[in-house]
């Protein structure tokens, strides 16, 4: 771990001594074991900060809206957060000349719950990525677990862990995780599978538990819109009270406005703090596109148009076509 | 939550029909004399690429039982395109309804042309008939 | 003092639902919040806060505030009056119970809310004393005492196998009483038992924070750079205020429906883009930094200028739930305390 | 607070019939901004008119509502109404309480609620309806013909003569159409010949005319006064300038097939002049059948062309031009008759078309106009006419009526007889159908002076019997089943549309009927237009007619362009995209989708809290906006907004209809 957040640091300081970029946006280590938030970072001396480790997940790119104030930002992505630069492309959304990109490989990181669980009425001091292996500190010393095990499930089923635009590779690729269509759509295919009623009834207990916070929203590279629609008061689209119908409209339109945008980071499941599974929705649709109008991959090529800006006389419709 | 079918419930289908095709079949089925269920309303739109799923989710939340878009048959857009978009985009939706609860026969799009007066009657006559036997929309209506 | 073997508090539950609408931790998915107890519902009592502060009980993040009918004359029918239904709540933490004081300043001061006075008053608290604090929790450093919440109604501690009971007011006195064939006299042996968890969660916390002389420190730090530097993390979302047991903003919206209509309380959060933005625009916090230092001051200089309390209870739901990882500990860290003070 | 009028139409009894009209005004009374509501037996009347205009001065109304009939019949007419009493046209709107609500429910009940929730739909939209502002486009002055047939030459040689330059495309390699395959015509009996040839010529000497053969339409854009067409000039492989149509070339060519002109009774070269009269009268390499194009060997008219005028390497040339206005005139086809077996067509050289029999009655024709059995030559004694070929029939065929078949089936009977003393028809039929000048005369004449014999009832079979062909029936009148043995039978075949119509629909962005003919904007107020501005329709592509129909309605389409084209210059559609710059992303979605690149992105510079920042934004060009308003939903921020259909308009309808 060590070795990596050094070569992190070394890339930010000799970029700021360059004056290759003004700011580098990376992460650094936070109060808790479990707390990697991303860091700003503008002059070389505060380059040590830097850090890699199994907590670095939170996606930087969206912060490359507001620096207009800056000539170039260096930022350090993963395969996800790659994925989000070609998302801001597409969308014109950034100029790739403002940005330098240091690649850094990834192969997953750990949901703190997971591990919480694992270890019962004991308190975890630290956490430290060894090879395939963490090295939990507890209370009782240190312990050692497959690291595969405790990953984000979000990491369980990326199928990008390295970076897919860059301008330089902090270290050496990781070999790509094999996800098949079925463990990736697994989800999906059990809801569709159960009665229209009952899936209603499982969204609805979903939902219920959703306080509108807008976290999916605001930490989604694919909703990077200047003034969001949900966030208008003439006319108002939503409704700002917290009912069941204007939270399934929030939801619903908001997966429509991503939908063949999105790239499964799954940051907004992630971040949910009531637990939704966000990501199977938008799943879906990605599962729909595909079926519908051909495999698509967003996030790996800023010169397409997404599915829904384009057509073929002959497509299919999911609706009576008589 | 199942829906109990109401009797006598008489559902509000809100139609969302294209200028150049399906309000002219709506306008060529009231010409013809063709009738169909009271309870059909239709919204004129220019083209079936105007609708916005947005105005689709807030009929359901203001109390429709049922949308319908209607649009010209793809390949007769007045507008070249628009219905190739809309064919796309209300695909998505439809199956995004569906697996989020909402019975299909809710949401449904057709294409019907402008000398389709007596498909215009039929189409809303059916849609009328699905909806009136789900009974009312209480899943995205809001509740005031 | 009474107490009941865990085991039949289901039986205590099954008793206090009858007369009232009683509402319980519960976990859904993994997430534990205060809904309604039915028989059969996965109680929780291990997890320390509910996802949904207990604030929702006294102030709904929705609330319909009046309806009215334009016709030759204006007819409006006020909501206020029709809040307040007998209610229990059970297994509140301490850090949440005092959060009640705080809100209730707010709201029960003159001006007094009316729906908010009834539903409160129509409220029994019963708290739950904390066994073993999460790193994230720094209650302590705003005096709530971890196994004990003198604001409740009843102070509940989990002496292993049974709850004890403490009835620590007239409504809770009542309450007892209604409960006595199900109850257990406490002997002097679950009092101490009861001291002596209390004893050992006190020294449980890992997070040890001060927030003295911090509201002063602040006085000066309006224009500080320091909030320059810490609002570039965060997102604009509105995790923290919803999830927060004291943030009380709220926003009232119109429901037209033609010549009727409603008007709606709801929840506002100061994270958010149109917040305090006027009808015409203007917007007296136009960036994200405004809105977060406006955050941290209410809670940490505005608010105990006015009451002489910080709004802060230490609960760490902020801590746990921020997406970024910019929390109310940070600050008190980062800015620290000063002499004397608050 | 808007102060909005609504006016309710009786329309007579039509909408008055089913809806309460008193129940409807108090209803309306009620309705949010409406300050006055009144009705009237006929709005659109003068009186109906002068009704409006008067409420606008007398309440101050700022914004009308008519509830009468659908707003594709009179929402100009009131547009002007409202314009007249000072307010900008576009604050009218109109709520369809007559196509949409009193003809199709019966229920009085039913149909007041609704025509109730109609008008509070209308309502609610036009107290958010804006000031809308048409801008002047220019105009270009010239036409464009599609199809050199009689509706084409008819077309181009009137709007040529009210001064406008005509381009006349004509895919094959002549103009003249179906009606120079025709021998004579009904009811007149005057040579089809010798009235098309001459037009034919003064299309092709008429200055303003220019006439683009052997070429076919590859893309059309634009929108009216100002189309932009693509035409595609198919490889003649004989150099026009050069060629002076001696047809040296076409005699020695070694290669025959197929003569379209002659409907496949004779061939013809694979070097050709469709036929003898051809304008152009030059000839065209059909390269699918030449024996160069096929084997590279051959070359033989190259060799024997005095003019050095045959060109092997030419190939398809694209020309754009612009144009104010396009004329369709693309003709039909007959019907296939490959569901027809029991006709035994195809089967028995004897049996024939009715265009083949055209042919044969023609001078120029194969048999040089001497009506003989293709399967040996002699003259035939007796002959069957079997009508509707393919038509009024649902099973099989087309359910209309080809309209033309009982009139050159009448004119066939009369020029047999004429030509072949003795001859005698029979013609089976299911009715005569003879509404036009002087045609039941006509018809007459064919059974009262040429002794033609009509039988009612449909032919079940046709079959062999030795030298002749026996016509199996039943007489629908007696009931008595009839064998006739007959030399010859002829198919009244049916009218088709081009089977190429849909596509050339699709590129002019017009509508067809169920059987791909193109759609009139409206069946009778307005035959010659279609719903597409500028674009105008002529003849049989519109629908199954005779000559003295097509060239009136070549004529009329010839007025309509000529009318368009005098105007100094157009009105555009106000109802057209605008960008709400402070809302806009600059993503650009909006012109992903925009079928007529009217979305371009432009700079600006903005205070983003302390620093000016420059952006990119969306900006649409309002004279190519057509107002499809794909674009604001391809926008997800709702910045790019619809005039006349806004965001807010729409769900206001919505939110009002589910009140």
């Amino acid at each position: 771990m060590r070795e990596y957040s050094e070569k992190m640091q070394k890339i930010a300081s000799d970029a700021l001594e360059k004056k290759e970029v003004s700011l580098v946006i990376g992460w650094r280590k936070k109060d808790f074991w479990w707390q990697s938030p991303v860091a700003f970072v503008d002059d070389a001396a505060q380059a040590r900060q830097l850090v890699w480790d199994p907590f670095t997940v939170n996606n930087p790119i969206k912060y490359l809206l507001d620096q207009d104030c800056h000539e170039k930002t260096g930022v350090f992505v993963k395969g996800c957060d790659s994925r989000g630069i070609n998302r801001l492309l597409q969308d014109r959304r950034l100029e790739r000349d403002r940005v330098v990109l240091y690649g850094v490989p990834c192969d997953g990181k750990v949901d703190a719950a997971k591990l919480k669980k694992a270890f019962p009425g004991q308190k975890i001091k630290q956490v430290a990525a060894a090879g395939d292996q963490l090295s939990v500190t507890v209370d009782g010393g240190d312990e050692s677990v497959p690291a595969k095990e405790y990953l984000l499930d979000k990491c369980q089923s990326c199928r990008y862990p390295n970076p897919v635009v860059y301008d330089r590779l902090a270290w050496e690729e990781v070999a790509p995780r094999q996800v098949s269509e079925e463990s990736r759509f697994s989800r999906v295919a059990d809801l569709e599978q159960i009665d229209v009623d009952e899936r209603f009834a499982y969204w609805s207990r979903q939902f219920e538990r959703c306080i509108r916070c807008f976290a999916c929203r605001n930490v989604c590279p694919a909703c990077n819109c200047v003034t969001c629609i949900f966030d208008q008061a003439e006319p108002r689209w939503l409704g700002k009270a917290s009912d069941m119908g204007d939270t399934l409209n929030y939801q619903m339109i908001r997966a429509f406005h991503v939908a063949g945008r999105c790239f499964e980071c799954g940051e907004c499941e992630r971040i949910c703090p009531a637990g939704i599974p966000l990501l199977d929705l938008h799943r879906k649709i990605i599962k729909d596109l595909n079926g519908y109008y051909g495999e698509y991959d967003a996030g790996l090529n800023p010169e397409d148009n997404p599915p829904l800006g384009i057509y073929r006389g002959e497509d299919p419709a999911g609706f009576d076509e008589s | 939550m199942s829906v109990v079918k109401q009797e006598g419930f008489e559902p509000l289908i809100v139609a969302f029909c294209c200028n150049w095709c399906s309000y002219a079949g709506a306008d060529l089925a009231g010409t013809s004399r063709m009738s169909y269920p009271s309870n059909v309303r239709i919204v004129r739109v220019p083209c079936s690429s105007r609708v916005n799923p947005s105005f689709i989710i807030r009929a359901f939340q203001r109390g429709a039982d049922g949308v319908i878009v209607a649009g010209c048959h793809p390949g007769d857009c007045h507008y070249h395109s628009g219905n190739f978009f809309s064919r796309r985009r209300f695909t998505v939706l439809k199956q995004m309804l569906e697996f989020m609860g909402i019975e299909p026969e809710r949401f449904q799009v057709r294409w019907i042309s402008g000398s389709e007066g007596a498909k215009f009657a039929s189409v809303m006559a059916g849609i009328t008939q699905d909806v009136k036997s789900l009974g009312p929309n209480r899943k995205l209506r809001d509740v005031r | 003092m009474k107490k009941v073997a865990k085991a039949n508090l289901v039986e205590v539950w099954r008793k206090l639902s009858a007369g009232a609408k009683l509402y319980i931790p519960v976990d859904t998915d993994g997430v534990a919040n205060f809904l309604s107890w039915q028989e059969g519902v996965a109680v929780d009592l291990e997890t320390l806060n509910t996802f949904v502060p207990p604030k929702k009980f006294f102030y709904p993040q929705t609330e319909t505030i009046l309806r009215y009918e334009i016709g030759d004359e204006l007819k409006i029918e006020d909501f206020a009056c029709q809040a307040g239904e007998n209610t229990i709540i059970f297994g509140v933490r301490p850090c949440d119970v005092s959060s009640m004081a705080l809100m209730d300043r707010v709201y029960l001061e003159d001006p007094v809310d009316e729906a908010y006075r009834r539903r409160r008053e129509s409220t029994t608290v019963i708290a739950l004393g904390c066994k073993d604090p999460d790193e994230t929790c720094f209650c302590q450093a705003f005096d709530v005492d971890l196994g004990k919440a003198p604001g409740a109604d009843i102070l509940a501690t989990d002496t292993g196998e049974e709850i004890v009971l403490n009835a620590q007011s007239a409504k809770g006195e009542e309450l007892l009483t209604l409960l006595d064939g199900l109850l257990i006299e406490a002997t002097s042996g679950d009092e101490n038992k009861v001291r002596d968890a209390q004893d050992k969660a006190k020294s449980g916390y890992e997070t040890v924070v001060s927030v003295q002389g911090l509201m002063e420190k602040l006085d000066g730090m309006f224009e500080d750079p320091y909030w320059e530097k810490l609002y570039k993390r965060c997102i604009a979302c509105g995790t923290c205020t919803f999830v927060c047991p004291t943030c009380h903003c709220f926003d009232v919206q119109e429901y037209p429906t033609g010549n009727r209509g409603e008007r709606i309380r709801c929840w506002d959060a100061c994270m958010f883009s149109d917040f305090t933005q006027m009808a015409g625009g203007h917007n007296p916090r136009p960036t994200q930094k405004e809105r977060v230092r406006q955050r941290f001051m209410h809670k940490l200089n505005y608010y105990p200028h006015q009451h002489g309390e910080y709004a802060c209870v230490g609960c760490g739901r902020c801590v746990r739930k921020c997406p970024v990882n910019l929390d109310i500990l940070e600050v008190i860290k980062e800015i620290g305390g000063g002499a004397g003070g608050l | 607070m808007k102060r909005i009028g609504v006016f309710i139409c009786w329309c007579g009894s039509n909408i008055a019939a089913t809806v309460d009209i008193e129940k409807a005004m108090a209803a309306a009374r009620t309705m949010p901004g409406v300050v006055h509501v009144d009705q009237n037996k006929y709005t659109c009347s003068g009186i109906g008119q002068a009704m409006i205009r008067g409420a606008i001065k007398e309440h101050k109304l700022d914004r009308v509502v008519v509830s009468a009939c659908s707003p594709r019949m009179h929402e100009n007419t009131f547009r002007k109404t409202v314009e007249a009493a000072g307010l900008n046209p576009y604050y009218l709107e109109i709520a369809n309480i007559r196509e949409q609500c009193s003809w199709v429910h019966k229920d009085k009940e039913a149909g007041t609620d609704k025509a109730i929730s109609l008008i509070r739909t209308a309502v609610a939209k036009a107290s958010r309806n804006e000031a809308l502002f048409a801008t002047e486009m220019p105009i270009e002055r010239r036409a464009l013909v599609i199809g050199g047939g009689i509706a084409g030459i008819q077309a181009a040689l009137d709007i040529a003569d009210a001064g406008y330059e005509v381009d006349v495309v004509e895919k094959e390699p002549s103009i003249g159409g179906r009606m120079a395959q025709l021998d004579k015509t009904f009811p007149t009996l005057d040579c089809s010949a010798c009235i098309l040839t001459p037009k034919m010529v003064d299309v092709s000497q008429h200055e303003k005319i220019n006439l683009i053969t052997y070429s076919e339409i590859e893309k059309v854009e634009g929108y009216v006064g100002n189309f932009t067409v693509t035409i595609r000039n198919k490889a003649r492989s004989v150099d026009m300038e050069k060629c002076t149509g001696c047809g040296d070339c076409t005699a020695k060519c070694p290669s025959k097939v197929e003569s379209e002109f002659d409907v496949g009774l004779v061939k013809r070269k694979a070097i050709y002049t469709p036929f003898p009269q051809a304008v152009p009268n030059k000839p065209a390499i059909d390269r699918a059948n030449c024996r160069w194009f096929k084997s590279g060997k051959c070359k033989v008219c190259q060799k024997v062309c005095p003019a050095d005028a045959i060109d092997y390497e030419q190939e398809d040339r694209l020309v754009t031009a612009r144009y104010g206005a396009i004329v369709v005139a693309s003709g039909f086809d007959t019907h296939k008759l490959d569901k027809y077996g029991e006709y035994a067509y195809g089967k028995h050289p004897d049996v024939i078309t009715s265009l083949e029999f055209e042919r044969l009655l023609n001078a120029s024709g194969p048999t040089g106009g001497k009506i003989l059995r293709p399967s040996n030559g002699q003259t035939p004694k007796n002959v069957a006419f079997i009508q509707c070929v393919g038509s009024r029939d649902k099973a099989k065929g087309n359910p209309y009526c080809a309209k033309v078949c009982c009139m050159y089936t009448a004119k066939h009977a009369i020029l047999l007889s004429e030509k072949i003393p003795g001859a005698k028809a029979f013609v089976f039929y299911i009715d005569v159908r003879t509404p036009g000048k002087d045609y039941e005369e006509f018809y007459n004449r064919a059974y009262e002076e040429y002794g033609a014999t009509y039988i009612k009832g449909s032919v079940s079979k046709v079959f062999p019997d030795g030298e002749q062909l026996i016509v199996r029936s039943v007489d629908a009148l007696s009931g008595a089943l009839i064998e006739l043995v007959v030399d010859m039978v002829v198919l009244a075949t049916s009218v088709d549309a081009r089977s190429d119509a849909k596509e050339l629909a699709q590129k002019l962005s017009i509508t067809t009927n169920a059987h791909n003919f193109f759609n009139e904007a409206h069946p009778k107020l307005r035959p010659v237009e279609t719903h597409t501005a500028g674009i105008f329709l002529a003849g049989a592509c519109q629908g199954p007619k005779d000559i003295p129909e097509t060239v009136a309605q070549a004529s009329a389409a010839a007025a309509k362009v000529t009318v368009l084209l005098n105007k100094k210059s157009l009105l555009s559609n106000p109802s057209v995209a605008e960008v709400n710059l402070k809302l806009c992303s600059g993503d650009m979605s909006c012109m992903v989708v925009c079928p007529y690149g009217a979305i371009t992105e432009k700079m600006i510079e903005e205070r983003r809290g302390r620093d000016m920042i420059k952006r990119r934004v969306a900006d649409v060009n309002s004279a190519l906006c057509q107002g499809c308003g794909a674009c604001t939903v391809a926008c997800r921020p709702g910045a790019i907004n619809l005039k006349g259909f806004t965001n807010e308009q729409i769900l206001a309808e919505v939110d009002a209809i589910c009140l």
